[in-house]
């Protein structure tokens, strides 16, 4: 069965390591926070200028002096440091972020990006995106495997404006793990009870696939 | 020297048709309210905005939008606004989209005196398109240029006589980086103490950038996607 | 995650021979005495040091010069040290003298991830040789490039278990933007608490930008130019 | 007769306005400090990272972790601000501060100065004097006229390895106030009975005099 986005967001979860300072998009990346191990320290960086991002205030307790990129109202953590947004893309830039979780409309099989922009029809703009899929060291994308209208999302090459090149690392969709590889995106991981075939069809890039392909743990 | 003004209003009286403005904040957090309200107030017209965004339709810079007082908007997310949209969309408003920390750097280079910066953000993307791009160390990055305004409009959490500013939370944001980069700098702070009172180890702006400072008023401090946790009883 | 060791010897155990290192502090003010002690007991050779003075004859970088651990000095001012002075003139230590904002400016693109930077300080003179220069708005500028240093090393008034600094007054100068730079930051502090205790409204280093801390000991701070008034009862 | 170097950093002082950011090198622009009008605000940048400086603290209340570009314990006045030294010189580099005042070995009559280094002699560095003079707005040299060998300071060109090219706007000496034009050094004040020969004789590079000089006013 396909993932729900909680089950890609806690999926995507395992990937987060001790220590790890991570920049989590709008959207289903936005729900990894609530998988995060509790043996582990993970620092939640928002790109509006705070470090140790918290869980949503309690009711009562909104801030409209604290944000997050999303524009939603939440907390800090203890240790956490609010800076400029010059600082914030800075250590972004840097390459300090260990770890960057985003949306996506297209992936290309060379790790191509777009996700901020439909011609004609929808443009929000790209707010920290460019900044982010151009300096992060590990980009994992958050989406679903096919469009709407039943249309890979993963394909040869982006129709859609692009937000970077060949910068993604990852890929966990509502069917599977994927890494992008010189060969195309490579897979990793199944969900459970979805077969190899059915992701091979829904996947128009370059599909890598090895033996076995296991499905994914979410216990 | 007195940089304290009564109000708003007289702090951007030679505010012109045409100017650049810059306007801090992130979504509708930490915008210069009072600001807003007086460039409405007063009219002017044909203005290159630069700012994150571009407030949501009745709040912020949305306000001007409405009134047309806006040329050109220079932002990197605008997704919050149907008048904005439908002006982009007509051609009646000029929108450049930049990256968030390409504006943000291109903000902090005006105000440390670098005319230009790299940054790898855009490469391969039509953000590059007609701009120079280098290599260093194997990594391709595009050369962004220090923004030049005629004002910077900013708002603070306190303030003092002498300019120094204290900003507070994730409402810092780009307020910070645009006070270094006007001509000059209006700052409307919450509260406005005399020099001396606030610790100078902890001034986010020092006074020098800011040449205009009053003490704003009926902060209405709009929330856009308020989000909480069940009451604390439910836990 | 832990970023909290038990002192500067365990902090630069893996210090080697021949790397580039950052250090803090304007004159003697603001210097990882701790720090630079660990080097000198370490023995450490080769190193190329990264740091605005070069300390005293018996204090500071100065101790390291004495022993020979510092192959070249990169500094902006070095006017107080005879033994520094003898090794320079006679060639036995290679110094490099640039612009004291250039080098402050080339530790902040380090820690903002901008491989270069222009400024006009040395346009025209010897700091210039060999550079590119560029023109922004009739103005000369030289194209800089960011430090790449494999650690620096910062002192700190306070500082949490997640590395949050907080610098005092004049002390901060350096640290804050050497801390932003190296590819290991280490900081030594007065007071270390646990994380939460500082407000992180007045952070100025954050934690992610220092991967190992400690609580220093027995600073001595000496001052290098001890100028006063006539006691108070005099005025 | 010629002036202490008390009474050119007394003239000095008042090249300063209301309101003046102004950065005092080490020496006798240290001194300017003294004598800054007391019906003005001035504030005084210290370029290792302070805004608002002060005298010198009063004895037993010197703090090691406050001093000036000078390595001087100092005080701070109300208003003050602390900062990296990278705010420092983007400030400087912006042009908000309003004036720099600092020594100089040489200065040339097209406005090149050199205090930074004597080649095989004295190799201290430059410090910020080479950022400063070369983005301040508004540069006062003060210096004594001849160097103690009695030969002119103020040169056609400087011999000395330069500090910054065309960027002194006035000089201020012992024996006269001068400012950089096209033609060179200008004559503008002499320094109570000090003849404008003398200053000829003292002067090197091109000297420009215009019907009377007036004696500075040191009231």
């Amino acid at each position: 069965m396909s993932l729900t986005k909680e089950q890609i967001a806690q999926r995507i979860a395992r990937e987060l390591k001790d220590g790890y300072y991570v920049n989590l998009g709008i959207g289903i990346p936005t729900l990894v926070a609530n998988y995060i191990q509790s043996d582990i320290a993970v620092f939640l960086q928002s790109e509006n200028g705070l470090l140790g991002m918290g869980p949503f205030p309690f009711e009562g307790e909104e801030d409209p002096d604290l944000i997050n990129a999303g524009k939603q109202t939440i907390t800090t953590l203890p240790g956490s440091a609010f800076f400029d947004s010059a600082m914030s893309f800075g250590m972004i830039r840097a390459g300090k972020v260990d770890l960057t979780v985003l949306g996506a409309m297209e992936v290309s099989d060379l790790g191509d990006i777009a996700n901020w922009k439909i011609p004609g029809k929808m443009v929000k703009g790209m707010g920290g995106a460019m900044d982010l899929v151009a300096s992060a060291k590990n980009i994992i994308v958050a989406m679903m495997h096919t469009n709407p209208k039943g249309q890979s999302k993963l394909l040869p090459r982006c129709t859609l404006p692009l937000t970077g090149v060949r910068c993604v690392k990852k890929i966990i969709t509502d069917l599977a793990v994927l890494d992008i590889t010189e060969n195309g995106f490579e897979l990793i991981e199944r969900a459970p009870g979805i077969s190899v075939e059915e992701i091979k069809n829904k996947t128009a890039g370059r599909l890598v696939v090895r033996n076995e392909v296991p499905e994914m743990d979410l216990t | 020297m007195n940089k304290v003004y009564p109000g708003a209003d007289e702090a951007i009286i030679d505010v012109k048709d045409g100017d650049i403005i810059m306007l801090g904040g992130f979504g509708l957090c930490g915008i210069p309210e009072n600001l807003i309200a007086a460039l409405v107030r007063k009219g002017v017209s044909r203005l290159t905005c630069i700012s994150n965004n571009a407030g949501v339709d009745d709040f912020g810079i949305g306000l001007m939008l409405k009134l047309k007082q806006v040329k050109k908007m220079i932002s990197s997310y605008v997704g919050e606004n149907d008048e904005f949209e439908r002006q982009m969309l007509s051609g009646e408003l000029e929108v450049e989209l930049i990256p968030q920390g390409t504006l943000a750097t291109r903000c902090m280079a005006a105000g440390y005196g670098m005319p230009a910066i790299f940054t790898p953000a855009g490469v391969g993307t039509e953000v590059a398109e007609g701009k120079e791009t280098r290599e260093f160390k194997g990594k391709e990055y595009l050369l962004e240029h220090a923004f030049d305004a005629d004002f910077a409009l900013v708002k603070a959490w306190k303030g003092d006589t002498d300019g120094n500013l204290i900003f507070k939370a994730t409402a810092r944001n780009f307020n910070p980086l645009m006070a270094m980069a006007g001509k000059i700098t209006v700052a409307e702070v919450e509260e406005l103490v005399p020099a001396g009172e606030l610790d100078p180890n902890n001034i986010h702006t020092p006074g020098i950038y800011v040449n205009r400072i009053f003490k704003g008023t009926n902060y209405e401090k709009r929330i856009e996607q308020r989000t909480v946790r069940k009451s604390q009883a439910g836990q």
